[in-house]
């Protein structure tokens, strides 16, 4: 069954329709992507999934519980993690202490424990690090693991988001166009680690993605948006291949 | 790489921890050598004061990133309920430290008590709009002790915002608080040793809390509200705890300072927003977030403008002028620059490379 | 004569090096693809041209002039226009204000109309929301406001950094297809990007930057050719 | 000389104190504000005291021994005040003349009587303030002139409602405010109105002066200090509020106000223990020796200072002190010495002191006529 | 009527408060920097009218343009010389420098004019307004007052909103880097807008010390703090929000007096503040500034 179920999800600004009765389902493990024109509303989709704007209609179901109405803490902890088209770094933290911020809720300790330093806090903090550089490992990040966020190159920048999001230990994943400023070598490599992340920690990912290279290389299926409605969804090559799309985003 | 990582904080603190002991036992050995003047000595617990104070207030602006002009609040509630504790059991505690010790924990309690009161605002604002808040809170507290009339007689407490007459109390009552008057007559338990106690204790709470997970909790909500909820960080419980516990220290601070002179009045001087915003100035001009700088900021500045005496009227002149100075010296970017600059031909540029 | 010649140019934040005596030139009506990985160096360099960051050595002309010492403002009006990385749009103002605020050092009332005009039919987006708030555009619709607003001061030469950023696939197509106009419109262009395949293109010559130093230069279609350029930013 | 003269004397080399501690004098030592909201009280103590110093020093000294005098600034501010007093300490000082204020002149009389160091504070005026026995007053106290007051409207029937405006923040206000209205319940006469302001709210009065309009108070009761006074008669008058203002020694100097329309003051009464217009030569050639020394009319704070330091000198010399003699000992010889002179004073003809600290002395209350004060009675 | 004639003094109060708002505001719009030093050029601006109108005894106007003048310049130089070489650092050290240089002429003002205070000659001759037969009482100072301060406020608004020079604040106050490369010199842009708030500052300065005739070196700071309050009671940054959160506060202030307790008036009045910003937390008028996700 679907782990992800969206239905007829609407939400407007002053008279713009941004999102107009969007439906969607993904199945546990799917790579699935979201396309479509500049302005057509995916960005719009993901705060309304992930609670940072309140849709006016319409229903989010993550593994058969209700989301809708929840705010966006709630919803991370039943499961959605997510990275920013702008990305959103904690800029004056250190690369390790980003994704530690993430596995937050998973190792606790109180706050006394951690002024008092007891036992506890010493064994939580450790095995956080650990999570943590495992995590980075997997995005080559390991040697920065100290700098801090704010001065890490832009490729890289994204990467930590996605290793902080995965910290949160989510069943969903969404990634707003994590290939937005790579060159061609460097896009390669995140396919990589995309399928690795999915494959690895059995994940179910939804990302939204301008560079046709990746989407085509790693998405299964997609769903196309274009003035906040669906405009075609399916296998990849079938969307891809629909004239519809073709002339609405990709173009000859 | 993490390992060196998790080695410089340490360090950093160690060192931290280790300047406020030396300069404690420094100043000692001068004491007891009868080096240190007299000027000197009635400085030191003022002195530790300021810096916890200046501790305090990091924690907010600092570590959680937001604007409190209302510390010098919290520490009022903090001197007024802990004097008013410790001129109340004068005779029934006849141990000054055992009085001393109470009367920090009542100070600190309430004070953090306020803390979360005046936290709730906090929630819904921010920046301007949430220093504002802070101060016309500093300033309700102000404004209410000066009118608060307490007095105990054998018949219990009385209680008035009026003046002392319609305390109406027997002839044998004491008045505790006397509206603007204040309390007068607080035992003098503190001391600098007390001081330097209290000023490790609140470096202890506040670097220990930063590095902890509650402390990148906070932090992460000051880098990126957005992001942080992303991550499932409950900004309302996080904010709050900032506010409670730096309010609490700020308590402490009070204590110290109530407990140093025999009188106790909220003057605009001392617990107005006048004074707020001086602790403001120490942490910023330490480097905001930097606790060893606030500490060397509240000491240089606490000192200045009584080491300016010789200048006599033009002295507070030239305090401003040496604020400004000292502000831009170390603030300026282009100075900043220069100084980087400087270091790296000290080879010293790793540093600036790696997470600084 | 170059229309922009830049001499032996290094940048420094702080201690960091970022550009380690960069030396190219742009002719008139030119478009030179300036690329380069992540923390190569193109942003600081087209910052440093227009005066958003001091030059630590080396000089800048534009049409023969040296620009180097000369404060940012003063360059726009001199006929140099930039799109910054990021788009840096005016998040308060409207679309409108925005594309006003691209006219700034101008005067003539009836040009900036003119040129307005030209700008809506390039980018129709921007007509429709042209009063809504530049903050609340998708990341797209940014870009085309801040090349549109690049465009109101009707520049000699146009710097882009990375303006396909971003943008759909026949977006994509389209901002290319527009910088060809505007540079047979006579406008010079000056073009840093990620997407060097579709740079190279477009454009006459091209500088390949690593690490704040040129590697490589020369004719676009030859770079385009050139194995270590398609093995390391052509993805092939 | 300290302050603006302060610069002919060589200063120490880290700078701490301008005034050099002449070997073989008196190093009496004065705290007040200086700068600050309160900074006025401070100046004109300052100078009014170094006024009486010159002058005895002229007339060569205590005893042939000459006075120092080392003024320092609290801004008003008992930490700030003790402070100074610290640092007066590691100058040298003998004898405290301080402090101006009484928040900070009760922190320093805690420091000074565990030094035993003899302390009288010119102005000083709330209670604690001559709490510990070395601790001595020249003004009145203000629960003092608080009763005073009331005690003299209500016998001089000068009004049957009356109304009070004072500073809820302030101890001397605050002070003065709570004898009077109890002293008032014996008297004939009725609070109408008892109207606060604050420290952080002294521009506008219009609402305290409707309010005791409206009341009908035939008289106003100010316990505060002139600079307020003076926008509150200026505001009466705008609101054409016509009635009898009565004031205590805060008012005096209200008509040294720069430009002040002094007919605004007219009819105004305070109980004051110095009249800057007084005719006796006393009061005469100070006023002129201020008015060359420091361009202005000095005020009966002024006049305090100058008292305190004749007070030390008379004290002085009666205990037969010596400059070589400790500190604690030229205290307890003073301390002592105090209760047995009389001095002529600006502030009272023959002005004795119990152990207490407190002065006995004649208040006088003075009414503004033609921009003068003229005597009552 | 007692009612009413509170309510006029409140106005009266509030205009005052308005007028320094309005400098305030303007300076934090554009600068985004709380310029705590704003009510002590108030004082400096009152000092030169009293200087020249009561110690040289000259006219009034000449004293009114002379403050103007010399308040412009001392914001731009302080500008020039305390808060631009901290143009890119943290709001928050230019905030401190700020307060150095309030501390600075506070006690220039000490020096030169000593601590005792003066009495100041109102520069409005406009005599009084009396209705209802003298019950209600409106001050000639009130008048030109709250005049003065819609004057400013619809010139200000004008100037921003219309003019080159104001839509080039705009763009300064959003993105320094972004307004350069559109041709603005942000340096000038910067300094203008402080000559504007200096001058303003001017104007509030004779205009306070006619309504509140007593000037010390201290005058300022409190209406300063105020005139903050009241700027972002408003909604900081917005014009009129300054002129409206300065009225009100005026009339908080003075009813609050009249109604509930003189003692406790600072209290009370800040405690409207806090739960008007509970409800409204980017004050009366300010808007509220949602970042895009
Ligand atoms: N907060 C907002 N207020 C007003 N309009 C908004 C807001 N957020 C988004 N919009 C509008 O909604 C539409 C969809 O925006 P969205 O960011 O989802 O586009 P997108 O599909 O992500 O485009 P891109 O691929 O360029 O990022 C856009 O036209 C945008 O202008
Ligand atoms: N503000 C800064 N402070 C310190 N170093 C910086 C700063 N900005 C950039 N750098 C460094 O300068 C180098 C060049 O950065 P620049 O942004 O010019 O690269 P770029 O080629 O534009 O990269 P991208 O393709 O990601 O935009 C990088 O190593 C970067 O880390
Ligand atoms: C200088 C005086 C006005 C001081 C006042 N008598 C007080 O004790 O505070
Ligand atoms: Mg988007
Ligand atoms: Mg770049």
């Amino acid at each position: 069954m679907a782990i992800l179920e969206v239905n007829n999800l609407s939400i407007s600004f002053g008279g713009l329709m941004a999102v107009n009765d969007f439906g969607l389902n993904i199945e546990e493990g799917q790579l699935y992507g979201l396309i479509g024109p500049n302005g057509a509303g995916k960005t719009t989709v993901f705060n309304l999934l992930t609670g940072v704007y309140k849709p006016d209609q319409g229903r989010v179901i993550l593994d058969g519980k209700e989301l809708t109405g929840k705010n966006t803490i709630e919803i991370n902890q039943e499961g959605i993690a997510r990275t920013f088209q702008n990305i959103r770094l904690f800029s004056q933290l250190s690369v390790l202490d980003n994704v530690k911020v993430g596995l937050h809720n998973d190792y606790t300790y109180s706050t006394i424990e951690g002024i008092l330093r007891l036992p506890r806090y010493k064994k939580t903090e450790k095995l956080m690090t650990e999570r943590a550089m495992e995590l980075l490992e997997v995005f080559g990040l390991a040697d920065e693991a100290e700098y801090l966020a704010s001065n890490l190159p832009y490729g890289k920048q994204r990467k930590l988001e996605m290793a902080r999001a995965l910290a949160t230990n989510p069943k969903l994943l969404l990634l707003d166009e994590p290939a937005a400023g790579m060159n061609p070598n460097e896009t390669a490599e995140l396919m990589e680690n995309i399928k690795f992340v999915r494959d690895k920690f059995k994940m179910t990912i939804l990302l939204i993605e301008h560079d046709m290279k990746l989407v085509a290389g790693i998405c299964e299926k997609l769903t196309v948006l274009n003035f906040g409605k669906v405009l075609a969804e399916g296998e990849t090559s079938a969307v891809l291949h629909d004239p519809k799309v073709i002339t609405a985003y990709l173009g000859e | 790489m993490r390992d060196k990582k998790l080695n410089k904080t340490f360090k950093n603190n160690l060192i931290t921890y280790l300047i406020v002991i030396i300069s404690y036992a420094l100043v000692q050995a001068m004491i007891l050598s009868g080096n240190l003047s007299s000027l000197m000595q009635g400085l030191l617990v003022p002195i530790c004061t300021y810096v916890i104070m200046a501790l305090a207030l990091n924690l907010v602006v600092g570590v959680l990133g937001e604007l409190s002009l209302g510390h010098a609040g919290f520490m009022c509630v903090g001197a007024f309920s802990s004097a008013f504790f410790s001129k109340l059991t004068l005779e029934a505690i006849p141990n000054a430290g055992l009085r001393f010790f109470l009367a920090l924990l009542i100070g600190a309690v309430c004070a953090a008590i306020f803390g979360i009161i005046i936290g709730i605002p906090v929630l819904r604002l921010k920046g301007d709009y949430l220093a504002i808040v802070t101060l016309a809170f500093g300033e309700i507290i102000k404004n209410f002790i000066n009118v608060m009339y307490v007095g105990k007689d054998s018949n219990g407490f009385h209680f008035s915002i009026k003046d002392v007459a319609s305390l109406n109390m027997e002839d044998d009552g004491l008045v505790i608080i006397n509206g603007a008057q204040g309390i007068t007559g607080t035992p003098t338990d503190s001391n600098f040793t007390i001081g330097v106690l209290l000023i490790l204790f609140t470096l202890f709470v506040v670097l220990n809390l930063t590095n902890s997970r509650t402390g990148r909790a906070i932090m992460s909500i000051r880098d990126n509200r957005i992001a942080a909820e992303s991550v499932g960080i409950n900004i309302t419980k996080y904010k709050l705890m900032a506010f409670a516990i730096s309010a609490g220290l700020a308590g402490i601070g009070g204590v110290l300072y109530a407990h140093n002179l025999s009188t106790l009045t909220a003057l605009p001087k001392n617990f107005g927003y006048n004074m707020s915003i001086m602790f403001l100035v120490f942490v910023v001009l330490g480097g905001i977030g930097n606790m060893r700088g606030s500490i060397i900021a509240a000491v240089v500045l606490t000192l200045l403008p009584e080491l300016l005496r010789g200048l006599s009227d033009y002295r507070m002149l030239i305090y401003a002028v040496v604020l400004i100075a000292m502000m831009i010296f170390t603030s300026a970017p282009s100075m900043i620059e220069y100084r980087e600059k400087i270091m790296a031909k000290f080879g010293k540029n790793k540093v600036s490379k790696e997470a600084e | 004569m170059a229309l922009l010649e830049v001499k032996d140019l290094k940048v420094n934040y702080g201690v960091i090096q970022a550009v380690k005596g960069v030396s190219f030139e742009v002719n008139e009506g030119e478009v030179i693809a300036l690329i380069g990985a992540n923390g190569a160096g193109k942003t600081t360099i087209l910052h440093t041209l227009t005066g958003l960051l001091k030059a630590e050595n080396g000089t800048i002309k534009l049409e023969g002039k040296d620009i180097t010492k000369i404060p940012g403002h003063k360059i726009v009006s001199m006929g140099m226009a930039h799109v910054p990385e990021g788009r840096r749009v005016f998040a308060q103002l409207s679309v409108y204000e925005n594309l006003q605020m691209g006219a700034f050092t101008r005067s003539d009332k009836k040009e900036i109309e003119d040129n307005l005009q030209m700008v809506y039919e390039r980018f129709p987006r921007l007509e429709e929301r042209k009063n809504q708030m530049a903050g609340t555009l998708s990341g797209g619709e940014q870009q085309m406001l801040a090349m549109g607003r690049a465009l109101m001061s009707n520049p000699k030469i146009i710097l882009m950094d990375e303006p396909s950023m971003g943008l759909s696939p026949i977006f994509v197509e389209e901002i290319f297809n527009i910088i060809e106009k505007i540079s047979s419109a006579g406008t010079t262009v000056l073009l840093v990007e990620q997407n060097a395949k579709k740079a190279l293109g477009i454009s006459d010559r091209g500088y390949v930057l690593e690490t704040g130093n040129i590697v490589l230069e020369g004719d676009s279609k030859m770079l385009l050719n050139d194995e270590t350029v398609k093995a390391a930013y052509l993805g092939e | 000389g300290c302050g603006n003269q302060a610069s002919d004397k060589t200063s120490t080399a880290e700078g701490k104190n301008e005034v050099e501690a002449e070997e073989g004098t008196f190093l009496i030592g004065g705290i007040g504000p200086v700068t600050g909201e309160l900074a006025i009280y401070g100046m004109a103590e300052r100078n009014g005291a170094q006024i009486a110093v010159d002058e005895i020093n002229e007339a060569g000294g205590v005893n042939g021994t000459k006075l120092t005098f080392n003024f320092q600034d609290d801004e008003g501010d008992a930490e700030k005040s003790v402070n100074a007093y610290n640092n007066l300490k590691d100058w040298g000082m003998q004898i405290l003349c301080g402090t101006v204020t009484s928040t900070p002149c009760i922190a320093v009389a805690a420091k000074s009587s565990q030094d035993n160091l003899f302390q009288i504070t010119p102005s000083g005026s709330a209670a604690d303030c001559i709490g510990p026995d070395n601790a001595f007053r020249v003004c009145f106290s203000d629960p003092d002139q608080g009763t005073k007051s009331a005690e003299y409207i209500g016998e001089n029937k000068l009004a049957k409602k009356v109304a009070i405006i004072y500073d809820s923040s302030d101890v001397y206000s605050s002070g003065i405010t709570d004898k009077f209205v109890k002293e008032a319940e014996e008297q004939d006469f009725e609070i109408v109105a008892k109207e606060a302001f604050t420290a952080d709210n002294k521009t506008d009065f219009s609402v305290q002066i409707k309010k005791a309009q409206s009341e009908g108070a035939d008289l106003v009761f100010l316990p505060i200090y002139y600079s307020q006074a003076a926008l509150i008669l200026q505001q009466a008058n705008s609101l054409g509020f016509e009635t009898t203002f009565f004031g205590c020694d805060g008012l005096d100097g209200i008509l040294g106000v720069e430009n002040f329309d002094q007919k605004l003051a007219e009819g105004v009464m305070l109980l004051t223990p110095f009249a800057a217009d007084a005719t006796d030569e006393l009061t005469k050639n100070f006023v002129a020796k201020y008015k060359e020394e420091y361009g202005e009319v000095p005020n009966q704070f002024a006049a305090d200072g100058y008292d305190a330091i004749y007070a030390i000198a008379a004290a002085l010399e009666k205990g037969e002190c010596k400059p070589d003699m400790s500190v604690s000992d030229i205290c307890e010889a003073m301390k002592k010495a105090m209760t047995e002179i009389s001095i002529e004073g600006l502030t009272g003809e023959k002005i004795t002191w119990d152990e207490s600290g407190a002065p006995d002395k004649e208040a006088k209350a003075v009414v503004i006529k033609d921009g003068a004060y003229s005597l009552m009675e | 009527m007692g009612f009413i004639s509170y309510l006029i003094d409140g106005i009266s109060l509030g205009s005052v408060y308005a007028l320094i708002a309005l400098g305030y505001t303007m300076v934090y719009g554009i600068a985004k920097m709380l310029n705590f030093a704003h009510g002590d050029v108030i004082m400096i601006g009152g000092y030169t009218v009293y200087t020249i109108v009561s110690t040289m005894g000259l006219s009034p106007w000449l004293g009114m343009a002379a403050s103007v003048v010399v308040c412009t310049v001392l914001g731009v130089a302080v500008e020039k010389i305390a808060y631009k070489p901290l143009r890119m650092a943290s709001p928050l050290a230019v905030l401190i420098t700020a307060i150095g240089v309030s501390y600075f002429l506070q006690n220039m003002g000490l020096l030169i004019f000593t601590a005792s205070p003066k009495a100041f000659t109102s520069v409005v001759s406009i005599s009084n307004i009396k209705l209802a037969d003298g019950a209600l009482n409106i001050s000639g100072v009130t008048l030109v007052t709250i005049i003065t301060c819609i004057i400013i406020m619809i010139a200000l608004m004008f100037f921003i909103k219309k003019t080159k020079a104001g839509r080039a604040m705009v763009a300064v106050s959003e993105d320094k880097g972004a307004a350069l490369l559109m041709g603005i010199d942000v340096n000038s842009t910067i300094s203008l807008t402080f000559a504007i708030g200096s001058g303003l500052a001017a104007v509030a300065g004779f205009l306070l010390c006619s309504a509140y005739p007593t000037l010390t070196p201290y005058t300022g700071a409190m209406p300063g703090i105020k005139a903050f309050v009241a700027a972002v009671f408003g909604g900081i940054g917005s014009i009129p929000g300054a002129f409206i959160g300065g009225i009100l506060l005026g009339i908080i202030e003075i009813l609050s007096k009249a109604y509930i307790s003189s003692q406790l008036s600072d209290a009370i009045v800040f405690l409207v503040l806090i739960l008007v910003l509970l409800i409204k937390p980017t004050g009366i008028l300010g808007k509220e500034i949602h970042e895009k996700v």
